[in-house]
């Protein structure tokens, strides 16, 4: 019916505006810190989309249950890539706020055009 | 049922997008990106990713939120309007848009059992782990055993970040590093929330602890269990101030445990290498494999749990040591 | 008998957690429709109280005498710890930073 | 069934919530709202175990419950820190 | 345990557990000599494995003792040899001539933090080129792209950090793009090592989300490779890093995501009939116009280290026109190039390194008769140029000479092509000859002599000169003995082609 097929995309469709927010926000905006707060929503739209990958309709989550025997299971391999990316994400989310802070200390300001104009 | 969710949640995660983007005041989007995280771990724990959840819930709300307002106190926290690049953003974005729309019309439909995700590889996962392993987590078992040279990449990520942020921040040229500490005590004048901060750092410690080492058997695990105890210690830190969380835990622990995480988890690999295996394969390190495998998983979840905290604390109080002496310029 | 005794742990689980959700849903219009922050801040934390107090207890009911009871009551505790903690923490910094309540702006146009 | 009304009335709150933290005119309404979502994330996380029968991932709750506190007091202390500075004592 | 077996992991584990160590090392010089000493090591086990290699075998690595689509497998082969022949020898080139370079632009305090950023560039490079698991390539692309955003933040001069925070940006998105081209990959074929994606992928080429993957990967692969319209972050970085970081960058850093992107071109989307051709007209003019205006702008560029980062982001051009062939000798020229390039290219950073010692500032007119007070440097500069411009005799001229031939096989519209080549070493030259005249120009009367030699000191030798005359002799003996690099490249030509051999 067709309201079920909808929703069946519609983690994929969020994935996309999602992506697209966060991509508009790194390239147009010139607030330095602006644009790692849109990096992470861009990398938090792509574990979204593997994430939604990994839901079977009636399944739990993979933690296999002792008694049970014909209990099916949502897929756990998009789940380990994810948990690494979450990290990578703030790894150089950490990272770009050093740099973010060191360019105040040196240039006096954290606008991508007034840091142009400067040099 | 899992429908109502997806709507809810994912509607209100795409207005709170737009929001972050849209406000001009950075405290207001850093406040609306903690609700972000908080929305992102609800949408995986609705998606049955239960340890995903738990990652994003202990690395969003702690650690994210308080980098990112560590560093706008350190820079400014009003974002001048700038209409320049709006053009070619829109088109650029437009077309990444398109492409991606256009590719979701023959994906598998949300939580249809007979995608290809679902029948190559995972199977395996899914029926192996319990006698391979001896503990029903399937999520940790991938994570620290069959794609275990995944996790060394990533605790080496979690190092890169540590030392990068200690070297970006330390560039002071000429005098050596001296980490003035804040003046500032803590909130000053909170008496209440001081108190209650006491009582409860040691049980988030504690819950940190548990999730480290029940990580075979629930949603836990290394990361997790890092973030967590990194923002016990956070919290310690922002009530009674630095001099008192940097007496806790001093610098040099905090590296200590960074390179003695990763350390742990590189000669785990390596002595599985000596004793005739491949690196990180825990079978060969005891006769019986299944037993060698838990004991190698406990071993690697602890050094990476070190490796997390160590870097998620020592890149805090690199930021909070910077505040202090931010006045003196340095060349 | 013990069916009977199960029958009424249902009803009162399901009463307190009725009452929760309807806690939950008028702290939620409060913070919405009051005026001012500082009646804003009332209406979000005092149902928050109410409604984990309600919420939780009716799940401990339902969820008998298990390790799960024991969970639930953990969260319960520590909700009601730093709920109250943080409202009290916000409340002081907003007056402490001169963030005058309505009432007093009112008083000193009437004068 | 009774979870999937509560779950729902959350969920209601949880837009109203945001709808505050949008709007809201100054910084302490929209840190009342950041407090309010944490708590009723951990409500919900709480009562989705229950519904959906896996009662062992209550941690996740537990952890919200424990973690929100710190989101909340890191925005105050660096606000003050941001008032000390400058002494601006409008709330935006 | 016995060592040949564990080669392609020792390749990766060593340079990425001595990082921890290294940090712990704070007195002043040990941090240097203990990293050079792991780069040393890690050349040795790239040697050790591209003989292996020529002897024929493929070697195969199951980590954790998974078979391949469970667990993670490392593969390395005769492209990866090579690649990994490349980023070891000019990390062990740029290490052992790092000291006093280092030493003049870094603190004390920062040096074993630094040093130790150096190894997990390493490790990050030489991750990514021995496994065979698309996700794990995403990892250690995250950490050599964390470790070289430290390295570049390493710079002196306060315009490094817009420079890294461009890099990092830009980086990551590209970074990102390849996670989405690998997640709907996985999404469609269920695995995610590569040769059983290849097999996977077979019946189901037409369908959308494996060709939007294929163009995802793509952009995020010439986002970290510096495609010519995506290469803006390129100059900026390489200026502003300090110098011997950039003759590490510039020998190796783009040339890994050259090398993932033929790797999934030609393995895994070679099946598509008329994709490869999509790929080839698409690919094809982006490398012709970088060639081309990457050297004109190098042309008009004042300053030296930049001029020479724009002839890099020519040379990729290069490298990725020879590949777009989608010809036997075509892919032979451009992994040959690869080898090539980060021979001439790391040579004329070295000198730039070496003129930095005595010239604090590079603009090429303040390094007026430079020759005089260093005559080694500026004629070891010399022929590192005739190397870039192709001439016979030197590396680049082999490499040239290869693309040429590989294009002359294409027969039709190959003239265009050829007369690019010949255009772009045409206008090599011209910017080459700039910066010779002034290093030889006579000191003219207006600058008093006296003035001139009291500034300059002469010529100190010292490692940095010794590893300069070396690379420019590397570039010699490979221009008239092209043995070792021709041979792996044929064989990874054919190995990219699925040719049975």
């Amino acid at each position: 019916m067709k309201l079920f097929e909808f929703l069946g995309y519609y983690n994929y469709w969020v994935f996309a505006i999602l992506l697209m927010i966060g991509f508009y926000a790194v390239i147009a905006k010139a607030n330095l810190i602006k644009k790692l707060i849109g990096l992470s929503i861009f990398q938090s739209a792509v574990f979204l989309m593997y994430i939604s990958m990994d839901k079977v309709e009636g399944g739990t989550a993979p933690i296999i249950k002792p008694g049970v025997v014909d209990q099916l299971y949502s897929n756990p391999l998009p789940q380990v890539l994810i948990l690494t990316a979450i990290v990578v994400g703030v790894s150089t989310l950490a990272l770009g706020l050093a740099i973010v802070v060191r360019i105040k200390e040196r240039y006096g300001t954290i606008e991508e055009n007034e840091i142009l104009d400067a040099d | 049922m899992t429908i109502v969710f997806a709507i809810f949640l994912l509607t209100m995660l795409v207005i709170t997008a737009v929001a972050i983007v849209q406000s001009s005041n950075l405290f207001v989007s850093v406040m609306l990106t903690s609700i972000f995280s908080l929305l992102m771990s609800t949408n995986f724990f609705v998606l049955d990713a239960a340890d995903v959840a738990l990652t994003e819930a202990a690395v969003g709300a702690g650690i994210t939120t308080v980098i990112f307002l560590s560093a706008l106190a350190l820079t400014a926290t009003q974002e001048k309007p700038n209409r320049s690049g709006r053009g070619i953003a829109l088109i650029v974005v437009g077309l990444t848009a398109s492409l991606i729309i256009y590719a979701t019309f023959d994906k598998p439909r949300l939580g249809d059992p007979d995608a290809p995700v679902h029948q190559h590889v995972a199977p395996y996962y899914l029926d192996n782990t319990m006698e391979q392993m001896g503990f029903p987590n399937v999520v940790t078992a991938v994570l620290s055993s069959y794609r275990g040279y995944d996790t060394l990449g990533e605790v080496f990520v979690v190092f890169a970040a540590c030392i990068g942020v200690l070297f970006i921040l330390d560039a002071r040229t000429g005098t050596g590093p001296k980490y003035v500490t804040r003046k500032m005590t803590g909130l000053r004048h909170h008496l209440i929330p001081q108190v209650v901060g006491r009582i409860l750092v040691p049980f988030i410690v504690l819950f940190g602890l548990y999730v480290q080492f029940h990580g075979e058997y629930g949603p836990g695990g290394g990361f997790q269990a890092g973030a967590i105890i990194a923002t016990a210690f956070i919290l310690y830190s922002l009530l009674e101030g630095e001099q008192a969380a940097l007496r806790a835990v001093p610098r040099s622990a905090q590296l200590g445990l960074v390179i003695c995480g990763a350390l742990m988890f590189g000669m785990v690999g390596v002595l599985c290498m000596i004793m005739g295996g491949e690196f990180l394969d825990y079978s060969v390190l005891m006769e019986n494999p299944v037993t060698a495998r838990q004991i190698g998983i406990i071993v690697i979840e602890a050094g990476v749990g070190m490796a997390v905290c160590g870097a998620m604390l020592s890149i805090f109080h690199a930021f909070a040591a910077r505040s202090a002496e931010d006045t003196d310029e340095a060349v | 008998m013990i069916e009977w005794l199960l029958i009424v742990v249902d009803i009162v689980s399901w009463i307190l957690l009725i009452i929760g959700s309807i806690c939950v849903l008028i702290g939620g219009i409060g913070v919405l429709r009051m005026p001012d922050f500082y009646s804003r801040i009332h209406a979000a934390s005092l149902t928050d109280t109410m409604a984990t107090l309600a919420l939780f207890s009716g799940m401990i009911l339902q969820a008998g005498f298990s390790l799960a009871a024991a969970k639930l009551f953990a969260i319960m505790l520590f909700l009601l710890l730093t709920g109250p903690t943080a409202t009290y923490a916000l409340a002081n910094s907003a007056l402490l930073s001169g963030h005058k309540p309505k009432a007093a702006v009112l008083e000193k146009k009437v004068e | 069934m009774i979870f999937a009304g509560v779950s729902c009335a959350i969920l209601v709150t949880m837009v109203l919530a945001i709808a505050r933290a949008i709007k809201g005119p100054t910084v302490y309404d929209r840190l009342l709202a950041v407090n309010m979502f944490g708590t009723k994330t951990a409500l919900l996380l709480a009562v989705i175990a229950f519904l959906f029968g896996r009662a062992d991932f209550l941690d996740l709750a537990l952890a919200y419950a424990l973690i929100n506190l710190v989101g909340v007091l890191a925005v105050l202390e660096f606000f003050q820190n941001r008032i000390d500075a400058n002494g601006d004592a409008s709330g935006d | 345990m016995d060592f040949a077996q564990h080669l392609p992991a020792l390749q990766v584990i060593v340079p990425l557990l001595a990082a921890p160590l290294i940090v712990l090392l704070q007195p002043r010089g040990f941090a240097w000599a203990a990293t050079t000493a792991t780069a040393f090591f890690s050349f040795a086990v790239s040697i050790a494995i591209a003989v292996r290699i020529l002897a024929g075998d493929i070697l195969r690595y199951e980590m954790g003792g998974w078979f391949a689509p469970i667990g993670i497998e490392l593969r390395v082969d005769a492209f990866s040899a090579i690649v990994l022949l490349i980023i070891s020898g000019a990390a062990a080139i740029s290490l052992i001539a790092a000291r006093n370079s280092i030493n003049q632009q870094i603190e004390d305090h920062r040096q074993p933090l630094f040093f130790a950023a150096w190894l997990l560039a390493i490790a990050g490079l030489v991750g990514m080129v021995v496994t065979a698991d698309a996700f794990n390539i995403f990892v250690f692309m995250e950490i050599s792209s964390l470790a070289g955003y430290i390295l570049i933040a390493g710079g002196p001069d306060r315009r490094t950090l817009p420079a890294v925070f461009k890099y990092l940006i830009i980086g990551t998105i590209g970074a990102t793009f390849y996670l989405i081209g690998v997640g709907m990959i996985y999404m469609m074929t269920g695995t995610l090592n590569l040769e059983d994606m290849a097999q996977r992928v077979v019946g189901i080429e037409d369908q959308r989300p494996i060709l939007v993957a294929a163009a995802f990967v793509f952009i995020g692969l010439a986002l970290k490779a510096a495609l010519f319209p995506l290469h803006v972050w390129l100059p900026n970085a390489y200026t502003h890093a300090p110098h011997m970081v950039t003759v590490f960058l510039a020998a190796c850093g783009t040339k890994v995501a050259v090398y993932v992107l033929l790797r999934f071109q030609f393995s895994i989307f070679q099946s598509f009939g008329e994709h490869l051709l999509q790929f080839a007209l698409f690919l094809m003019p982006l490398a012709l116009l970088g060639i081309i205006v990457a050297s004109l702008v190098a042309m008009f560029e004042g300053h030296l280290k930049r001029m020479l980062a724009f002839s890099s982001v020519a040379q990729i051009g290069y490298i990725l026109m020879g590949a777009s062939l989608m010809s036997d000798s075509g892919i032979t020229a451009s992994t040959l190039h690869m080898f090539n390039h980060a021979l001439t290219k790391g040579a004329l950073f070295l000198a730039v390194a070496k003129f930095a010692t005595q010239y604090a500032d590079l603009r090429i007119d303040s390094l007026k008769s430079a020759a005089r007070s260093m005559p080694l440097t500026s004629f070891a500069f010399v022929i590192a140029g005739l190397s870039l411009i192709g001439v016979p005799g030197t590396a680049g001229f082999i490499s040239k000479w290869q693309l040429i031939m590989a294009i002359m096989e294409t027969g039709n519209m190959g003239f265009i092509m050829v007369a690019i080549v010949v255009i772009s070493s045409l206008i090599a030259v011209g910017y080459i000859w700039r910066v010779i005249e002034t290093l030889y120009a006579i000191p003219t009367d207006d600058l008093p002599d006296d003035a001139a030699d009291v500034s300059v000191k002469p010529e100190k030798i010292d490692m940095l000169l010794i590893a300069l005359i070396f690379t420019v002799a590397m570039n010699i003996y490979f221009g008239l003995v092209p043995g070792l690099p021709l041979t792996l490249a044929e064989l990874s030509s054919k190995i990219l082609l699925k040719v049975e051999f």
